[in-house]
């Protein structure tokens, strides 16, 4: 009956060994072998071992060439069984209760790292029919690459197109909103549309989502942030609405005059003609149409600020951002007290026209409650036009982060000198507001006098 | 001392002998992991002391602690359990080789951290000490050991306040890569002990006969109430600090000079000559101890695993 | 209900004096609490009650009476250690982490350690950087053990016998500046839960969470926000481990803003891990993000200027609050 | 146009622009810009409703005739009926 046989396998030294290379066999086919003795000499991550052989034998036949590397229970040599049968079962056979990786063997195909059987299988290629061509047969990324490239070319044309990388510049800020404000929103059935932010970087917070709630739903057991004693009857909705408007007024404009330092420029303007140029416009257009006196000065801060960008961004982190676009900020004042203003996003490529259409739309429909969220940020300059209420100067305070506001008075008949020769015109004084961390006088100079300029030629407005 | 009690202590070492050497395999074949320190060459001390200690007195161990368990009692199949990770070893499965507990005999476990457990050990001799017992706690614990400050400490302490506490000072010459002559300026530890102002003395690790006799006589001051004992047990490990120790800081004379007083080997010789021990008689052993590890073995192969769900029970008391 | 004057040390000393009188198995431990009185007069006068074996002075070797602790808790006792300071404590911090927190879960359920330590910590007194730690953030950060900071009389008069009850290693940090703090205690009281965090003043629009010295603090900024129409709930957590998230989070959902406050450094603090349980249970809860106050990160300086900079002010606290309720920024 | 037209063309159109007057308590004497306070932009919106309702586009020259609330219906009651 022929000597039973065993196997002397790669035995684990270590509690981190996957694999180890066999160095030298200590002994050749032939050769008997007592237990415990020496019989290779195997190298690992951390140091060169020397391997014993747990079961007497004769070697049979050498399996694994040294300089190999092998995982860890890969079978190196067999032996004839030599010694009492009582022995132990060679724990080759003692089955592993529990399958370690090392032990599955892999079919043809080399050993393969976890990042390469990740790749595997984000491309879907199967390893086992992958050929390795790194170091002892290992699979290198570019062997899956290959592999899952020659599997379907055209796998790669399906795919969709690059989205293409949004502009380097920072998109026009959308409102961040605060997880509670966002959920008091929706149950006080508020559209976040028409709400503007008050916290850190034009947030979305909770008192900005009360003041914009129209029909206070019973909110849950929460008490009530203005809980007023039991004596003064409820606010109305509208009292309510601008109260947070003011609030929010407030807070904003105490920042602004807290971190930015204003610097103030003034001129005076003979708007004459440009007047006598809409009036024979507004002939032709339509009611709905007719040109307000006031579009006329927004125009012309658009051109002044396209020209003059340094005064057209933001003020953040300590450094100015220029902005791509001239989006005009335009305050509009609520029946019933309390400012909104929002904004007129690429002002400069609007013509005057189509400028004051634009106005007149965003304007009404900012006092009926009725805007987009967008339309509520991304100012990069402010217009404050108070004409309307017969001031005929006025010194305004710059919108955080924006750095600079221009303001607009009342247009008034005054003696003026043109061409050497006295005469009535209409005249109106613009003022500029701007933040001196970020521009200095002479910046602002020729803001105003490109706008003065501007104005005195309306047939290019 | 009887033929019948020299055989007991044989029987004791060869049940370490035949574990270790088991366990080297086991490991090689991934059946055990992490860290495995084997007994392997200091049989006799674990034998030698803990046979001159009674079964309720608490020992508290190091993290080569297999031979100290099976010289308790642990039972062989609730040890290679708990080598295997599974919930019928004597720690449940979750201490594995260096963390072997056994409440129900006074076995406080190996620790891990060198030094750990002398602290403990002082404590459980306070404990005692306290409550008028003088019941022997004994700690085991290696050379290296003894550079820790918290050996410093617990000596001390232990002495200071006369505490029934049996420091068993393993010797194997070695502090994993470390030889003695390169961790200590005094390399005699018992001397060094000696200055704590305890009873303190070597011993030959290797002779078991030696260190039960020594053992007997350190336990008995100490359940007169004459305080703690020191024993430096000088010992020699056969096979690397752990499994993952290329062993390249010993040199193979000196390795065969320390084989040649294999301490089970020595008593064999002994017993042989004064004629209490045939060729019979060592297989009938051999054979007795070899179906004792099979059928620990095939245990522990079929032990199964703690449930997932109970992973965080017992990190804190369940409240009854 | 009958209340007497008494200060937080002598509160504390009842405590032990009492659990000494009810349970022979507990005795005292640790570096000058017999003979000296204890550093801070806390054992004054219990060696003479209850003499050397149960009241006994330790050599400076905090691993091994801390360990011995742990030993005698396994051997059968109950044992109250006393590490004079948190900044000491780290000299013992393998036996705690590795033996006492872990034992019961390594030993599969075998070893129980019903072991109490005690220990001073916080600064505030011009001890400088190595005397002035606040670390419970550190112990609260193990399983297997549990951190309770009694702050006010009551607490510390009974928080030690449940401790002593507790099967498992309970660490009592007191704060050292709180020793002298002299108020009305009721006479009755002998045991407190050490389960629950306590709202220690409601209110409506913020959420202050604190514990220890703070807790005074905190009351104090909540005091001048209270002059400015912000009522604010301060809530004293009593124990790090386990944390009483119920308590936090009914509170933060109704107010829907959390300040932390923490004598500790904030990174990797307690103050941090409450914050991330804060926004993952109630982000929806939140009107603005959690704030933290927490001391400088600095080692502590020893000049009180510095020292008072480094460490959380009344005015930081009413700051972080108005941070939360929005003043636009 | 009658003087009913007139004031009922008045009021549908004062109601888009300023919603919270209450048109039949409003004496003819109410100014638009300083009682009603009307800004420019709601002046020019309630022009263009008088102008839609109305059918007649009301130019920019009449602007001065249309102070108070009477001016108005005055003014739209002098159109002759609505061509629509």
């Amino acid at each position: 009956m022929a000597a039973e046989t065993f196997e002397f396998t790669m035995p684990s030294l270590g509690a981190d060994m996957d694999e180890g290379k066999l160095v030298e066999w200590l002994v050749k086919p032939g050769d008997q072998v007592a237990k415990g003795d020496i019989v290779a000499v195997v190298e690992t991550a951390k140091a060169i071992m020397e391997v014993e052989c747990f079961r007497a034998g004769v070697v049979q036949q050498i399996i694994v060439e040294p300089g190999t590397t092998v995982p860890v229970g890969a079978p190196l040599a067999t032996l004839a069984a030599v010694g009492a049968p009582a022995e132990a079962p060679p724990v080759a056979e003692v089955l592993p209760a529990v399958p370690t990786e090392a032990m599955r063997p892999e079919h043809h195909a080399g050993p393969s790292g976890p990042l390469i059987r990740r790749l595997a299988d984000q491309l879907g290629v199967d390893l086992t029919t992958v050929q390795g061509t790194g170091s002892g047969g290992a699979i290198t990324r570019a062997d899956v690459r290959r592999a899952a490239g020659e599997r379907a070319p055209a796998a790669a044309a399906a795919a969709p197109p690059r989205a293409t990388p949004p502009s380097p510049q920072r998109a026009a800020r959308v409102a961040n909103i605060s997880p509670y404000a966002r959920e008091l929103a929706e149950r006080l059935g508020v559209d976040l549309g028409t709400v503007q932010g008050t916290g850190r970087g034009g947030a979305i917070r909770v008192d900005d989502v009360r003041a914009a709630a129209v029909a206070p739903a019973p909110e849950a057991a929460a008490p009530e942030r203005y809980e007023r004693p039991a004596t003064v009857e409820e606010p109305d909705a509208a009292t309510r609405r601008a109260e947070a408007a003011r609030l929010t007024t407030a807070r904003l404009m105490a920042r602004s005059k807290r971190e930015i330092p204003h610097y103030y420029l003034r001129t005076t303007v003979d708007v004459t003609n440009a007047l006598a140029w809409i009036r024979d416009r507004n002939r032709e257009l339509p009611v709905a149409e007719r040109i307000l006196p006031a579009a006329l000065f927004l125009r012309a801060t658009a051109i002044a600020a396209d020209q003059v960008p340094a005064l057209n961004g933001f003020w953040e982190d300590d450094h100015f951002v220029p902005s791509p676009s001239v989006n005009l900020g335009v305050p509009v004042s609520l029946r019933g007290g309390g400012l909104i203003t929002p904004a007129i996003a690429d002002a400069a490529g609007l013509k005057l026209p189509e400028l004051a259409v634009r106005m007149r739309d965003l304007a009404t429909r900012a006092k009926t409650g009725r805007l987009r969220g967008s339309e509520l940020t991304g100012a990069t300059i402010t217009v404050t036009n108070l004409g309307d209420l017969g001031v005929e100067l006025v010194y305004g305070v710059i919108y955080p982060p924006q750095v600079a506001l221009v303001g607009v008075g009342r247009i008034v008949e005054r003696p003026w000198a043109v061409d050497g020769l006295l005469g009535i015109r209409s005249v109106a004084t613009v003022t500029l507001s701007a933040d001196h961390r970020a521009s200095d006088g002479a910046t602002g100079a020729r803001l105003l006098d490109v706008l003065g300029r501007s104005l005195s030629q309306p047939q290019n407005l | 001392m009887s033929a019948k009690h020299r055989q007991e202590l044989l029987r004791q070492m060869l049940r370490i002998r035949r574990f270790e050497e088991r366990c080297a395999e086991l490991y090689s074949a991934t059946k055990i992991r992490g860290f495995l320190h084997l007994y392997v060459g200091e049989e006799a001390v674990a034998t030698g002391v803990i046979g001159a200690l009674r079964p309720d007195e608490p020992i508290v161990s190091t993290y080569r602690e297999h031979g100290h368990a099976l010289a308790r009692g642990v039972p062989m199949d609730a040890v290679m359990a708990e080598m295997y990770g599974r919930s019928t070893g004597c720690s449940r499965g979750r201490g594995g080789s260096m963390h072997l507990f056994d409440a129900d005999r006074h076995f406080y476990g190996g620790n891990a951290i060198v030094g750990g457990g002398l602290p403990l050990a002082v404590g459980l001799g306070l404990a005692d000490a306290m409550r008028g017992s003088h019941r022997v706690t004994t700690c085991f614990f290696g050379d290296g050991a003894v550079a820790e400050g918290e050996f410093h400490e617990s000596v001390n302490l232990a002495t200071l306040w006369q505490l029934p506490v049996l420091f068993a000072c393993e010797n194997n010459h070695y502090a994993m890569g470390t030889a003695l002559a390169r961790s200590h300026a005094q390399t005699d530890l018992a001397l060094r002990a000696a200055s704590y102002g305890l009873p303190a003395w070597p011993v030959d690790g290797m002779d078991v006969l030696a260190v039960e006799d020594s053992a007997q006589r350190a336990v008995e001051i100490i359940r007169a109430g004459g305080g703690p004992v020191f024993l430096e047990l000088r010992t020699y490990r056969f096979r690397a600090h752990s499994m993952y120790d290329p062993d390249r800081y010993r040199d193979k004379a000196e390795v065969e000079q320390w084989r040649q007083r294999d301490p089970v080997e020595l008593l064999v010789t002994r017993m042989r000559s004064d004629g209490e021990l045939d060729d019979g008689d060592l297989e009938a052993l051999d054979r007795e101890v070899a179906e004792e590890l099979v059928r620990a073995v095939e245990a522990a192969e079929a032990g199964p695993l703690e449930p997932v769900e109970d992973l965080t029970r017992f990190v804190y008391s369940e409240r009854s | 209900m009958t209340t007497i004057e008494t200060t937080y040390r002598e509160a504390m000393r009842a405590a032990i004096r009492d659990a000494l009188i009810k349970d022979d198995r507990v005795f005292l431990m640790g570096e000058d609490v017999g003979r000296y009185g204890g550093c801070f007069a806390v054992s004054l006068g219990l060696l003479e009650e209850f003499g050397p074996e149960r009241i006994r002075d330790t050599p400076l070797s905090e691993s091994a009476f801390v360990g011995a602790g742990i030993g005698a808790a396994l051997g059968g006792m109950r044992p109250i250690v006393e590490i004079m300071t948190v900044n000491f404590s780290m000299l013992a911090l393998d036996q705690v982490v590795n033996n006492a927190a872990t034992l019961l879960h390594m030993s599969g359920g075998q070893l129980n350690v019903p072991l109490v330590i005690r220990m001073t910590t916080g600064a505030g007194r011009q001890l400088a950087a190595q005397h002035s730690h606040s670390l419970e953030g550190w112990y609260a950060h193990i399983p297997g053990i549990r951190i309770v900071v009694p702050a006010t009389l009551e607490d510390a008069r009974g928080m030690l016998w449940t401790a002593l009850l507790d099967p498992d290693p309970v660490l009592i940090f007191e704060p050292g500046a709180l020793y002298p703090v002299k108020g009305e205690l009721d006479e009755s009281v002998r045991e407190v839960d050490i389960d629950r965090a306590v709202v220690r003043r409601p209110g409506r629009d913020a959420t202050v969470i604190t514990y220890g010295a703070t807790l005074g603090t905190s009351l104090a900024a909540a005091e001048e926000l209270a002059g400015r129409g912000i009522e604010v709930e301060v809530i004293d957590l009593r124990t790090l481990r386990p944390l009483d998230d119920a308590t936090l989070l009914d509170s933060v959902t109704r107010t829907h803003r959390a300040v932390v406050v923490d004598e500790g450094w904030r990174t990797g603090s307690i103050s941090a891990e409450i914050s991330a349980r804060i926004t993952e249970q109630a982000f929806f809860d939140l009107d603005a993000p959690v704030e933290r106050v927490c001391s400088a990160e600095v080692p502590m300086p020893y000049p009180k200027h510095l020292e008072d900079a480094a460490l959380p002010q009344q005015a930081d606290i009413v700051a972080a609050v108005q941070r939360t309720i929005g003043d636009g920024r | 146009m009658t003087q009913d037209k007139a004031r009922e063309l008045m009021r549908a159109a004062l109601r888009q622009v300023a919603p919270d007057a209450d048109f039949d308590t409003l004496p003819a004497s109410t100014s638009l810009r300083d009682d009603l306070e009307l800004d420019s932009l709601d002046f020019e919106n309630l022009v263009t409703q008088l102008s839609e309702r109305s059918g007649h586009r009301i130019d920019e020259d009449d602007y001065p005739k249309l102070t108070t609330v009477g001016d108005c219906v005055d003014y739209l009651a002098g159109l002759e009926a609505s061509r629509l």
